[in-house]
């Protein structure tokens, strides 16, 4: 049977791998964007897994808040992102070195 | 009691209405105005303090209560309060005498400043602090008048803030003063922690117990209590300028010399002692504690007096020579003399600040030239600086009958009799330190009064006495200087009971003083004993070969050389130690003594203050790279300490 | 299914607000661009007119509504006061820099109600849906915020920044939330502490790493090192406008955000986070003080300083007792106080064109400004924690919790970082006094109303030092309840 | 057996989708393969009979959402170029720190770990439950205060975006004194060397 520990562990390694999707991606900051949706589905998985096992609808409620408010913060992340790129010509991550020290 | 309450409180209030009326219009009032308003306050506040004396010494009254609840959380009361006793009332009249002076003397010294107004502003603001730190009856207050004082300093340091040597003078004397208030708030929040309340009675009151319950090494003597005593001791270090915590105190003579004279010699580098003397309960309970103060002190005593001897700046030598006093009443307070320590205090105040005040008069003389080398003759233009100088330095050096000789001796003596540990160390450090301190005040005398005059021909004949209210306050500190000490060593030491009354409390095997009292004949028979003691003839001695180096030798005809060769010789075969003397001491003192002025330097102030800062700077350079503005490298230290925390949390 | 519907009323104070940012907005849809000056007199009237009912609620007893996911308590009150208030001080130093460098003002103004909502929500979380629903409606508007203006190049990336931190920020907390909800088959506050004290039911090893992961999101939101590394660059990129909001308001949001988790969820867990936030206090205090030394950009100084003052208040949690926890709450109402002042200057002596951003901008103030110099000195000692200043009670406080609770190397340590600390501040105040001006001509504030909101509070931050008790029993009594 | 066959299949695609969306060069790529891994872990919701989620995912996820970003890309019109680098020289690095991540939350939730659910098998609701119907009724409910707040963060992203991408019209020639007036010499003149032609 499939159990709790394989859809955490599902869960896990997709949070690791958007983690090292921020890390490793030195270019292209839309691909940064993208990884932050994967840890959001990371935690969605997590949730709903629970929830099944423990019986518990609320947790799915939690989800569908998370879904709403990660649509918002997608196009939030999109509009600063275009404007982003309007001034410089470029959404290069590399390139975002202006602030430091 | 209500009357000895309003007459604190008008003292203490008097030089605040001043501060504030001359600061906060001073591009409204006139000159004349800011120093009269000031000037007026304070010998208001001069003659309400010394009746407050008279009212506790001679009708030994006192007062504690609190004035004004500041601030309450929990079982936590903070007051403003006073506490007026002997102790207190010593000091307020040392203060506000010293002060007074101060404030008639700088009409003169700084009637040419465009400052002014500002000036009188600042130092009747200072002598609020002083006096708030002084009638404290509890630690907060203590500490905000400590504070206050410091935050007084640092703005008459500066004063002249646009020199750059000003700005690094008070910046640092302000960075080092930080050093001792954060000990000294360790301190306080020891005490709240163990004893709950901030307030001196209590406190006092549960000391013998905290110290018994809290022992931190089972059957020693090491209890919170020392462990509160050093962290507030080191509050006292910074302020009062002990060993290693020295090093702002020279600096901060880039200030206006009135300054030097009120705050870096006559009361606030006092406050430490003050402290130590006010806290004698806590200190009682922890030998070790007063071992370390003694050394401490002591230490101080002779090294920094060491380095005086190399000085080419009047107000330098001045300066160490105070930081030597100082370590003289620290030695006194470690020994449990604490009569002994604040009377040292109060006759240092009159002759340092006597010192001080004749330094600025020479200095006003000389065009504001304040190298020793270029002086020298000026005892005819200036036979009154010259005069009240002599004074100060008879009385520096612990030559009877003046001042200093009865309270230094009284310290002397009390280290010697003494049997706590580190006392014989302390001892020997005290006794040399009275050759060291003849040697160096009478070369800086007779180097800027005696000999030729090495100013530019010029500059010669601008030289002349100073005007009336320079010199007043001269006189006015001169005559304590010659016959307080006489006058007050036996009511203040070891009369019963004495002036500090029980204002301060000491273990009955602590008791040095009592034990010399029980010896004492009265202060002439004193001087008549000194003869057959070392120190004296040290200080002698240190007088005398100051003389030899600076004014003899160099300037004698070949004739006189002869002869004075002939009498050395004589001194050299006679005692046997004249050649060690020489060679010893006058070389190998300044050789030492420009070694220590080095080490000093390179050690002290490079090692130790320059290069934390510049370690810490350093640190903080390399820190900030990490930074890097990149988000992949964000998100990783986020990660890193995300795992480091999960980890550690996980496997503890 | 039976269900009552629940009691509306608690959330007075978010329905006000969410019905009056409404209003404004369809008022700012429909107006005409000369009469622009209403948005900002109805922003105005919406934050005071809300922290007014505010204060008429405070004493009144705790409630808990709609199932159990909304509290109002004092502190929440008392938090949402000083969120209003200060949010109304941060628009009454902004307006002249919004109208000068044409900021959107409508947008401005919304996006600052709407983040104001959020904190509203957020303090009165009791559920940890409500939680991040309240975080993520005070964070995005700010995100927005940031980039609003298109004339400072680096805005937008010191927007991305924030944005793509904030998520991976929230994506923690969220994580956190999910273990937390496995382990006590609940993200109610209520119902966790029921399911703690049965202690069967819960798994510890979930509850640690659920216990991290959320901490790392709220110690994110309040900038504490190692979660640091925004601060700085969004502090220094951002308009000087947005600096001033986001150094001050949302500071005390992201105090209620770690004390709704620490001290009311997982008080359980105790042992466990005491040690966690040794760890970050120790870090921050390192970090800020020492890295704000060598800063010749002022805002970039003073987002190290706020560093290492989260450090500070950390302190009061880490004692883990109610006086502890007061005490910390009165550190962080003084900070945003004090920060409110140093960030209002700033703003203040910004001009068209010109952004007051380097320490070497404040030359000579004392002579440009004599009052200005002097309320920045206020606030300056009181960061140095001078006595008698506020900054100074509220060191003192916080460390006073801790030697009660017999802690007395980290107050030592705290203290070592401190005296690093007076360095940096007190070489604003040199360079205001004793330097000469780069510019002489003076500075004159326009409006009477930003004169008086800087005077207030560079003298509150004075007599809050002079008559701290008030304001420290009110933050007691916030977490006796 | 056919539900674990399920599990695996599309436990596996999400993981690889997921890598792919990470090591992606072109965003187009990248949007694509985090389609698939909407769609996978759909699948996989489905399977813990969260039906209502699963769609919902689809349905607004990949029908909006991702629409939203491919829209961006292209509308960007990225110079694809200049945005690939080879991201090896990192790669060891991070994937030690985020394999001890996974390692330990792996670790975490070993079904040792997990108490009495970690034995409990995954549940089959009866065939008359409706997950929406569940849902709706606590949304409604319970949830009614959550609910209006999700309201309002969608408010704050519509106001948030347009507010942002707002240009002002350029076409205006209105003078501007004020520009002209903080001009300095940098902003208007630029000199530059020229090497000479040899």
């Amino acid at each position: 049977m499939v159990t709790l520990t394989d859809y955490l562990i599902v869960g896990a390694i997709l949070f690791g791998l958007s983690l090292a999707g921020m890390i490793i991606n030195r270019k292209n900051l839309i691909i940064v964007l993208m990884s932050v949706e994967l840890m959001l589905l990371a935690v969605n998985m997590n949730f709903i897994a629970f929830s099944s096992f423990l019986q518990d609808p609320r947790g799915q409620i939690f989800v569908f808040f998370i879904l709403a408010v990660a649509a918002a913060e997608t196009a939030i992340g999109l509009a600063i992102l275009i404007i982003l790129f309007r001034h410089r010509q470029s959404i290069n991550v590399t390139d975002l070195d202006t602030l430091k020290g | 009691m209500e009357l000895l309450k309003t007459l604190s409180l008008l003292v203490v209030i008097a030089p605040l209405v001043g501060a504030a009326g001359a600061g906060l219009f001073c591009r409204q009032v006139s000159k004349q105005f800011a120093h009269r308003l000031t000037i007026a306050l304070m010998g208001f506040s001069l003659i309400l303090s010394l009746y407050v004396a008279c009212l506790v010494i001679g009708q030994d009254q006192s007062y504690e209560g609190v004035l004004y609840l500041w601030g309450q959380s929990g079982k936590l009361t903070l007051n403003v309060g006073f506490l007026i006793d002997n102790l207190t009332a010593c000091m307020m009249v040392t203060v506000t005498f010293v002060s007074f002076l101060v404030h008639i003397y700088s009409i003169g010294y700084m009637a040419e400043d465009g400052g002014y107004q500002r000036f009188f502003s600042y130092i009747s603001l200072f002598t609020f602090f002083m006096l708030m730190l002084v009638t404290a009856n509890n630690f907060l207050q203590l500490f905000f008048g400590w504070e206050g004082v410091g935050l007084a300093s640092y703005l008459l340091i500066g004063f002249w803030f646009n020199r750059e040597s000003a700005n690094q003078g008070s910046f640092k004397a302000f960075l080092v003063n930080r050093v001792g208030d954060f000990g000294f708030v360790v301190g306080i929040a020891g005490v709240l922690g163990y004893f709950g309340s901030l307030d001196y009675i209590p406190v006092f009151a549960a000391i013998p117990g905290v110290a018994e319950a809290n022992t931190l090494i089972p059957g020693t003597s090491w209890s919170v209590i020392s462990f509160i005593g050093f962290f507030l001791f080191v509050g006292a270090m910074a302020k009062s300028a002990q060993m290693p915590l020295h090093v702002w105190l020279p600096e901060s003579m880039e200030g206006p010399t009135p300054i030097s004279a009120l705050i870096h010699a006559a009361t606030m580098v006092t406050a430490g002692v003050f402290m130590v003397a006010r806290l004698s309960p806590l200190y009682q309970y922890t030998p070790s504690m007063q071992s370390f103060i003694l050394i401490i002190g002591a230490t101080g005593a002779l090294f920094t007096g060491l380095i005086a001897i190399v000085q080419n700046d009047i107000k330098r030598v001045v300066a160490y020579s105070t930081l030597s006093q100082l370590g003289y009443m620290m030695a006194a307070a470690g020994v449990s003399a604490y009569a002994a320590s604040i009377f040292h205090l109060m006759t240092h105040a009159a002759f340092k600040a006597l010192l001080f005040l004749g330094a600025g008069s020479v200095i006003l003389a000389m065009h504001h030239d304040q190298d020793l080398r270029h002086m020298g003759g000026l005892r005819k233009q200036m036979p009154i600086t010259y005069f009240t100088f002599l004074i100060g330095t008879l009385a520096l050096c612990a030559i009877p009958p003046f001042s200093g000789f009865f309270s230094k001796d009284a310290i002397i003596e009390a280290v010697h009799s003494s049997q706590i540990g580190g006392a014989s160390y302390a001892y020997v450090c005290v006794v040399l330190g009275s050759f060291v301190t003849a040697f160096y005040s009478f070369r800086a005398l007779f180097l800027a009064f005696h000999g030729e005059g090495r100013m530019s021909h010029e500059a010669k004949h601008h030289v002349k006495e100073s005007p009336w209210v320079v010199w007043l306050p001269l006189v006015l500190l001169a005559i304590p200087s010659v016959i307080q000490g006489y006058m007050m060593v036996g009511p203040m030491l070891f009369s019963e009971p004495s002036y500090l009354g029980n204002s301060i409390t000491v273990l009955t095997q602590n008791n040095v003083l009592m034990r010399m009292g029980e010896e004492f004949r009265g202060g002439f028979h004193m001087i008549l004993e000194s003869f057959g003691n070392f120190p004296l003839w040290f200080a002698i001695l240190g007088a005398f070969s100051a003389w030899i180096a600076y004014v003899k030798k160099p300037e004698l005809p070949p004739l006189c050389v002869k002869r004075f060769k002939w009498l050395y010789t004589i001194l050299i075969h006679k005692y046997g130690f004249d050649d060690f003397n020489d060679w010893f001491f006058v070389r190998g003192g300044q050789r030492t003594a420009k070694l220590m002025y080095q080490g000093d330097a390179r050690i002290i102030d490079d090692f130790f203050v320059n290069g934390a800062g510049r370690l810490i700077t350093w640190c903080s350079a390399t820190a900030r790279r990490l930074q890097t503005g990149y988000i992949y490298h964000y998100a990783f230290v986020m990660l890193l300490g995300l795992m480091a925390l999960l980890v550690w949390l996980m496997f503890r | 299914m039976n269900f009552t519907p629940p009691d509306f009323f608690p959330a007075i104070l978010e329905m006000l607000t969410l019905g009056m940012t409404c209003l404004v907005m369809l008022v700012y849809l429909f107006l005409d661009q000369k009469n622009r000056g209403i948005t900002y007199f109805l922003t105005q009237i919406t934050l005071l007119g809300t922290a007014v009912v505010a204060i008429s609620l405070h004493g009144s007893p705790e409630v808990i509504t709609f199932d159990g996911s909304f509290i109002l308590n004092s502190q929440a009150i008392l938090l949402k006061i000083f969120i209003l208030l200060s949010v109304s001080f941060v628009l009454m130093y902004s307006r002249t820099y919004i109208r000068e460098n044409d900021i959107l003002h409508g947008e401005f103004y919304l996006l600052v109600l709407f983040s104001v909502l959020g904190m509203e929500v957020l303090v009165s979380a009791y559920s940890f849906l409500t939680l991040y629903l309240g975080l993520e409606i005070f964070s995005l508007p700010l995100y927005a915020l940031i980039a609003l203006k298109g004339n400072k190049p680096v805005c937008q990336e010191a927007a991305i920044k924030y944005f793509i931190m904030g998520a991976i920020a929230s994506g923690f907390l969220l994580y956190g939330i999910s273990l937390i909800y496995g382990a006590c088959q609940s993200f109610n506050i209520h119902e966790i502490i029921s399911m703690m004290s049965l202690s069967i039911h819960t798994e510890p090893l979930l509850l640690t790493l659920g216990l991290v992961f959320m901490s790392a999101g709220a110690l994110f939101k309040l900038g504490i090192a190692p979660f640091h590394m925004w601060v700085p660059d969004v502090y220094e990129g951002s308009p000087n406008a947005m600096t001033l909001l986001i150094a001050t308001a949302p500071k005390l949001a992201g105090f209620a955000l770690l004390t709704h988790i620490l001290v009311e969820a997982l008080p359980v867990l105790f042992p466990q986070w005491q040690y966690l936030l040794i760890a970050v206090a120790l870090l921050s205090m390192a970090v800020g003080n020492i890295i704000a030394i060598v800063q010749d950009n002022i805002k970039r100084m003073l987002a190290y300083s706020s560093i290492a003052n989260m450090g500070y208040m950390l302190l009061g949690l880490i004692a883990g007792t109610p006086r502890g926890y007061g005490a910390a709450l009165f550190y962080m109402i003084i900070y945003v106080v004090m920060s409110l002042g140093a960030f209002g200057v700033i703003t203040m002596l910004s001009r068209k064109g010109f952004e007051l951003e380097k320490v070497d901008d404040f030359k000579g103030l004392n002579t440009r400004n004599p009052w200005l110099a002097f309320m920045m000195l206020l606030i300056l000692f009181s960061m140095a924690g001078v006595p008698p200043s506020a900054g100074f009670f509220a060191k003192v406080g916080v460390l006073e919790a801790l030697v009660k609770v017999n802690i007395v190397w980290l107050p030592a340590v705290a203290l070592v970082f401190a005296i690093i600390g007076a360095y940096y501040y007190l070489r604003v105040v040199k360079v205001m006094y004793f330097d000469e001006p780069l510019e002489k001509t003076p500075v004159i504030l326009e409006s009477f109303d930003t004169q008086l909101a800087i005077s207030i509070n560079g003298l509150a931050v004075f007599f809050l030092g002079l008559f701290p008790t008030t304001l420290i029993e009110l933050c007691q009594q916030a977490f006796l309840a | 057996m056919i539900e674990k066959l399920i599990f695996y299949v599309f436990a596996a695609l999400l993981i690889g989708s997921a890598t792919m969306v990470i090591v992606s060069r072109q965003s187009v790529r990248a949007a694509f393969f985090l389609i698939v891994a909407f769609c996978a872990s759909a699948v996989l919701w489905m399977l813990l009979s969260a039906e209502f989620l699963a769609l919902l995912l689809i349905f607004v996820y990949v029908g909006a959402v991702m629409t939203l970003f491919m829209f961006v890309v292209m509308m960007l019109n990225l110079d694809q170029e200049s945005l690939q680098e080879k991201f090896v020289r990192y790669l060891p690095f991070a994937v030690l720190l985020v394999a001890l991540m996974v390692g330990v939350l792996v670790y975490a939730m070993k079904p040792g770990h997990l108490g009495e659910l970690g034995l409990a098998i995954s549940p089959h609701p009866s065939a008359d439950y409706s997950n929406t119907k569940a849902l709706g009724l606590l949304l409604y409910t319970h949830y009614v205060y959550a609910f209006e707040l999700a309201a309002v963060i969608l408010l704050i992203a519509i106001v948030a975006a347009i507010g942002l991408t707002h240009r002002e019209k350029s076409r205006n020639k209105r003078q501007r004194i004020d520009a002209q007036l903080a001009a300095t010499k940098a902003d208007r003149l630029q000199i530059l060397q020229l090497e000479a032609e040899k």
